[in-house]
């Protein structure tokens, strides 16, 4: 074929999809930007950025039990726990400290699925800017800390699936503890 | 509607004439007309800029400038105010006098050639009777102060990418003004006026040698400005930005300038020779000139936003071994069709071009794409 | 092709050549006749190895190990492991390039991370090191320069281009000159396992 | 067209050649990598590459660090495909600790596979075309495709690029319900994307001209050069390791694998081309018979699942090595029976690929030396690992 | 008082031609010289303008600055030596350029100053470039077609020395 003849073929393409953006609808070609600050994209379910803690009731008592398993099994180790202590420093379950390096962490979920207490999961909210790099990115215990509500809103079915089974072990918990009682009652 | 510019100028040269000697009135008009080009030019450039971002942007799918002002109508201006206070790095072993000169002489030729661009009926701004002869001879000046600019500014990308450019404007420069020739024998003036006053029966472009020297004449002004498929100057993946590289701040937007305001001087001047300029029904004579030119402009960036660059050496054999051959024989074609009787006038050249167009691309059979044949294993 | 069948067959065809069989592979004793296994590989009838597709140093702490894997894609037999070992304080393995290209930038490699010259190499330098950088990255031995404490001859650097330092930092610098010691951030590595462990 | 000038041009005066250092910035450099390139006049006489600048020693942060964590960092391997990066590793560490992986996991990882095949591919031929000077037109329509697909993965695996989804004996969790139906309707639109990318590309003069006879590479340079995938095969030389090794569960699919005939720039881009078909086929397949229920990870690795740290492989050594898009992907992983492994070492294809640049491109001008660059697809995350 | 702005305009732009020619071959960057020299050219171009020979102006810009600055400066690039080109030159071989300087500008002023100019003849327009056209191809067209065959001449011979120098 003459020399023209692919180029004008291509040309063809650029002009239609110029058409189609004015008047087809996203999907078939049309504009499909979303303009961000404005209008959002809805984040996947399972979408993973950085970790947060769970508290159930109060944020004084997170899931988290300072068991150390998470920062033992994060790759670039930017997790750091001091275990609480009481009065006569015998050892609490509870961090007094859990520090996570935001500058170091890459969001990899291993944490997540380290932690045998369902006490560490992976947030949605990604926009974190800091105003300087190391000390406004290291995030303490206290920036971490998140209802189990708010785990429900951003994550509906995994939430659900670990609350049923929080509470089928916390019956079974409980079950295991009762017949142990009645007998002293009927006695 | 139709004189409404010429009207403005008659009544600020009275208002001039109340006030100036007799001398002093036909400066002021002179002064009137640059001072309208040297506000068009830029004006033009700015929106032209916003045009080829938002054009590209809906050839790709996206939506293009909207955040500086609705529908990015300020977006110019935003980069106008983004390139005036950026910062002006100089390299330091820049060869100060051609570093400094080079923005400069790139621009006043681009604004220069304005004045010869019929705009509208009785528009123009300096009618000279060598209208064409000017424009050619202004669009070759820029080669100097390209070479000014790439050697200026000690950087090898430059230096490789004046090379480049110097080379692919001389080849396409002869061309360029051996195509425009049939036309200057049909209307039988360098005059841009009378040329455009000559097509009012048919344009130029309606005749088969004035379509092929049409499409030739836009092939050559498209590399003459370093756009699209010939912009081997400035070819980001190759040598960076050719010889702006070493310009920033408001040195590289007069380069951007001078570009932009080639592209619509090529493109108005195509509009004049071959498109019967501001010749259309109904519609104000500027009008038509505007919406014929902006056409073109518009496949420029359709040309930019689809096609993948030429090689140095492909550009020097497409000028030489195709169009400039065959510019050359559309020269006899135009003149038989001029002075043979009614039913040769048409056929005659058409056979002269078909069998050039055959010759050429027999010679030619090297740049043809090969066919390839795909075999498949398991 | 088992190893021992591939084994003899390479004994068959050059019988000067000392093979034992280490993990599925074969070891060439004596790391000066690799070549000639390679060669022989590449031109038996019944292998026809002509991709050598991975080369890989290791370091077994009493001893440098490069290990080679050859497939032969025209008869698509699977891989055919190659492997060399030499001392560690003067490791030297006669290079591959001159049969297999592959082994061009991948020898580089070993050597910039292992230190292990390859004789024979067209352009033997570091591949992503920086060429003046000392030290072997991989080696077991090896010990990572602690990049935030400055070093004497640090300071001296950055005196010379006239970079700001805080005082602290230099009298940190000066103390570890004054106690002899170099800036180092990793324990030295752990003893390696007991010789049995290794293959 | 004869494309390469043999007789230098400028005998009998001694014109200097022009020494230019292309890269680490550069915007057709695909990332950090520097050519140090020598010119006479435009033709490429000398061509040094120069690499190191993404060098961060993955494998000593490998050998420093359990199995299961180094999982996320081979998705910073060639951060284009992360999931055959750790389809790699994940093979490599099953045929060293000798894990089964159950069906429908199976299926699972070559489907992801098939998907992350053609988002490089698509993206290679946009950033090729982006070097060959069209204006990022190609580039844009490629990553309409491509984001489609990267949103099938942030729903099955959390994230884009870096999906971290992999684990020994089959995947980290299953596919989120009604996944695989809005795969079939992505599968069935891209045909018809593909044909329009062809009608802009394939026979479009300029890229013919450009590419065609350009960076020639011959059969056998290829083969002992070591080079593999797409690079390999436009050269004439059929291998493909899905077809050879059959891992996995690719014996099942039939498909073919296209081979070009000269090995120059353009057929290393129409191979690709066609390889994107035949992953559409495979695509196809496996959606038809993948089972719809029963576990995705084999039952002896799952525990290690929540304690990484007590997966310890038996002392040994494996080489796994999988078709990645640019190549054969292999990890060589030895293990001393403790958690850490001793020795860990990536064959990385698009470092390899590299070994003939040079060849390619003296002869050569400075503009078809960045279209080969381009042809080769090299990443820097994979090349410097 | 426009005609009197345009002849000072006319003495301006003489003396600017004198300047950059001086410049052009005194300035030590060869390159710096050949841009003066075209700012000779453009000079010119300028006085024909002012003489109302638009088109000669047009041509001498089309081919001189175009073309043939183009070319001396691609010389001026083959060249290479272009930073340090201050010539050595000794006192007697400037003391020489200046008589031989001084001798020629006497005679050229002799020159000018003795022949009658035929003084144009007034009233009737300029002619316009369809007379001159017309005159090539009538008056003379011998001479224009000797030149043609002389340029084209000169294509082929400068074609065939590229040539060889590839083969």
């Amino acid at each position: 074929m003459i020399f023209g003849a692919g180029i004008l073929k291509g040309m063809l393409v650029t002009l239609r999809s110029f058409v189609n953006s004015y008047f087809k609808k996203p999907d078939q070609g049309g504009l499909f930007t979303v303009e961000y600050p404005e209008k959002r994209l809805v984040a996947k379910e399972r979408f993973r950025n950085f970790p947060f803690l769970v508290y159930d009731e109060k944020p004084e008592d997170p899931r988290c039990v300072a068991c150390d398993i998470c920062a033992k099994e994060c790759p670039p180790k930017c997790i750091t726990i001091v275990r609480d202590a009481d009065a006569e420093g015998r050892p609490l379950k509870k961090p007094a400290l859990f520090d996570i390096d935001l500058s170091v962490c890459m969001n990899c979920g291993i944490c997540e699925e380290a932690c045998p207490f369902d006490a560490i999961f992976m947030d949605h909210e990604f926009e974190i800017a800091g105003t300087e790099r190391h000390q406004s990115l290291l995030y303490h215990k206290e920036d971490l800390l998140k209802s189990n509500g708010y785990f429900r809103q951003i994550r509906p079915s995994d939430a659900a699936l670990i609350d049923a089974r929080r509470k089928e072990a916390e019956d079974k918990k409980k079950a295991a503890l009762k017949p142990a009682a009645p007998p002293e009652k009927k006695e | 509607m139709e004189t409404l510019f010429i009207q403005i100028k008659t009544l600020l040269v009275n208002a001039a004439a109340l006030v100036l000697p007799p001398w002093g009135v036909t400066l002021s008009s002179m002064i009137i007309s640059a001072l309208a080009i040297l506000g068009l030019g830029p004006l033009i450039m700015m929106y032209l800029t916003l045009m080829e971002r938002k054009v590209l942007a809906r050839m790709q799918n996206r939506i293009g400038p909207n955040r500086a002002g609705p529908w990015g109508l300020l977006q110019p201006l935003a980069d106008g105010i983004k390139m005036l206070t950026k910062e002006d790095i100089r390299p330091s072993a820049a060869d100060p006098l051609l570093y400094f000169l080079a923005p400069i002489l790139i621009a006043v030729p681009a604004l220069m050639v304005f004045a010869v661009i019929p705009f509208g009926k009785g528009m123009t701004a300096a009618d000279l009777n060598v209208g064409v002869l000017y424009f050619v001879a202004l669009s070759s000046t820029t080669t100097l102060v390209i070479f000014m600019a790439s050697w200026g500014s000690r950087n090898k990308y430059s230096v490789l990418g004046g090379m480049r450019s110097v080379s692919q404007m001389i080849s396409y420069e002869v061309t360029l003004v051996i195509s425009v020739v049939p036309i200057l024998m049909a209307a039988g003036s360098l005059s841009t006026q009378t040329i455009v006053e000559s097509q009012s029966g048919r344009w130029y472009a309606a005749t088969p040698w004035g379509l092929l020297s049409c499409m030739i004449f836009f092939i050559c002004g498209l590399a003459e400005c370093n756009r699209s498929p010939f912009d081997l100057p400035e070819a980001e993946s190759e040598i960076v930005a050719g010889y702006h590289t070493e310009y920033s701040g408001m040195r590289f937007a007069l380069f951007y300038m001078a570009e932009f305001m080639n592209v619509f001087s090529i493109c108005a001047l195509t509009v004049t020779l071959f498109l019967g300029g501001w010749q259309g029904p109904l519609l104000p004579s500027w009008l038509w000139f505007l919406i014929k030119t902006y056409l073109l402009i518009f496949i420029v960036f359709w040309f930019r936003g689809t096609l993948p660059r030429l090689r140095a050496d492909h550009l020097m054999g497409l000028a030489w071994k195709f169009l400039l051959p065959l510019a050359v024989m559309n020269i006899p074609a135009a003149a038989m069709s001029h002075f043979l009787s009614e039913p040769f006038s048409t056929a005659v050249p058409l056979a002269i071009l078909m069998v050039s167009v055959a010759v050429l691309s027999f010679f030619n059979k090297g740049y043809a794409a090969e066919k390839r044949v795909y075999h498949f294993t398991d | 092709m088992r190893t021992e069948e591939i084994r003899d067959h390479l004994q068959s065809l050059d019988s000067s050549l000392r093979l034992r069989i280490v993990l599925e592979s074969l070891l060439v004793e004596n790391p000066e006749d690799l070549a000639r296994a390679v060669r022989a590989l590449k031109s038996s009838p019944r292998l026809k190895i002509d991709f050598l597709s991975s080369v890989t140093a290791a370091d077994y702490l009493d001893f440098l190990e490069t290990v080679y894997h050859f497939y032969s894609v025209e008869l698509r037999i699977g891989p055919v492991v190659l492997r060399a070992r030499t001392r560690r304080d003067d490791p030297k393995i006669p290079s591959l390039c001159g049969l297999f290209r592959s082994a061009e930038l991948q020898e580089r490699e070993a050597y910039d991370m292992f230190g292990i010259r390859f004789e024979g190499h067209p352009d033997l330098r570091r591949l992503f090191m920086w060429d003046n950088f000392e030290g072997w990255p991989l080696r077991k031995d090896y010990v990572q320069e602690d990049s935030d404490v400055l070093e004497s001859q640090d300071l001296a650097w950055l005196e010379k281009n006239s970079i700001h330092v805080s005082q602290e930092l230099k009298t940190r610098a000066l103390d570890l000159q004054a106690r002899g010691l170099r800036a180092d951030a990793q324990r030295p590595a752990a003893e390696g396992p007991a010789n049995s462990g290794a293959p | 067209m004869k494309n390469k000038t043999d007789t230098p041009l400028t005998e009998d005066f001694d014109t200097q050649t022009l020494q230019i250092n292309v890269g680490p910035q550069h915007p057709a450099t695909h990332g950090v990598f520097r050519m140090d390139l020598t010119l006479d006049g435009e033709t490429v006489v000398r061509l040094k590459p120069v690499m190191g600048y993404l060098h961060r020693n993955h494998e000593q942060i490998a050998e420093n660090m359990t199995y299961a964590a180094s999982m996320p960092y081979t998705d910073r391997l060639d951060y284009f495909n992360s999931m055959s990066n750790n389809f790699g590793y994940a093979l490599a560490v099953e045929k060293l600790a000798g894990i089964e992986v159950p069906e429908r996991a199976d299926y699972i990882r070559v489907i992801l596979a098939e998907l992350t095949r053609i988002v490089n591919h698509i993206s290679v031929i946009g950033f090729l075309l982006n070097d060959l000077g069209a204006f990022f037109t190609p580039l844009t329509y490629a990553f309409r495709e491509r984001e489609k697909i990267l949103d099938l993965f942030e729903e099955i695996a959390g994230s884009r690029m870096m999906c971290n989804y992999f684990r020994f004996g089959g995947v980290k969790r299953d596919l989120p319900p009604g996944l695989l139906e809005r795969i079939r309707t992505m599968m069935d639109v891209f045909p018809r994307f593909l044909d329009e990318f062809e009608a802009l590309l394939t026979d479009n003069d300029i890229l013919c001209l450009r590419c065609q006879n350009v960076g020639v590479l011959g059969r056998e340079l290829a083969l002992n050069a070591g080079l593999s995938g797409p690079m390999l095969r436009a050269s004439g030389l059929g291998y493909d390791i899905r077809k050879v090794d059959r891992y996995s569960i690719y014996g099942r699919f039939d498909f073919k694998v296209p081979v070009g005939s000269k090995g120059d720039v353009y057929d290393r881009y129409y191979v690709r081309v066609l390889e994107m078909r035949e992953s559409l086929k495979i695509l196809d397949q496996a959606l038809r018979q993948i089972p719809s229920s029963g576990d995705i990870i084999s039952r002896k690795a799952a525990p290690f699942l929540k304690a990484p740290r007590n997966f310890k492989p038996p002392v040994g050594e494996a080489y796994g090595r999988v078709e990645s898009p640019k190549g054969e992907l292999g990890f060589y992983v030895v293990s001393d029976g403790s958690p850490q492994p001793w020795r860990y070492h990536v064959r990385a294809p698009s470092l390899i690929n590299l070994t003939v640049l040079e060849d390619l491109c003296i002869g050569h001008k400075l503009a078809d030396a960045m279209v080969i660059l381009g042809s080769i697809d090299i990443v820097l995350g994979e090349v410097d690992h | 008082m426009l005609e009197l702005i345009a002849v000072k305009g006319i003495y301006i732009l003489m003396v600017f031609a004198a300047a950059a020619a001086f410049a052009s071959s005194l300035l030590p960057n060869l390159f710096h010289g050949a841009l003066a020299l075209a700012a000779v050219l453009l000079a010119v171009a300028g006085l024909y303008l002012s003489l109302g020979a638009e088109f000669l102006a047009m041509v001498q810009i089309l081919v001189y600055v175009g073309a043939v600055m183009t070319l001396v400066i691609y010389a001026v690039m083959l060249t290479g030596r272009l930073e340090e080109t201050v010539t050595p030159s000794g006192r007697i071989q400037r003391a020489a350029a200046g008589v031989s300087c001084a001798i020629f500008f006497v005679l050229v002023c002799g020159v000018l100053l003795s022949t009658n100019w035929p003084a144009a003849p007034g009233g009737n327009p300029l002619p316009s470039v369809k007379d001159l056209g017309i005159d090539l191809m009538k008056r003379h067209v011998f001479p224009f077609e000797v030149l043609g065959i002389l340029l084209f001449a000169v294509l082929i011979g400068a074609l065939a020395a590229a040539r060889r120098e590839k083969s």
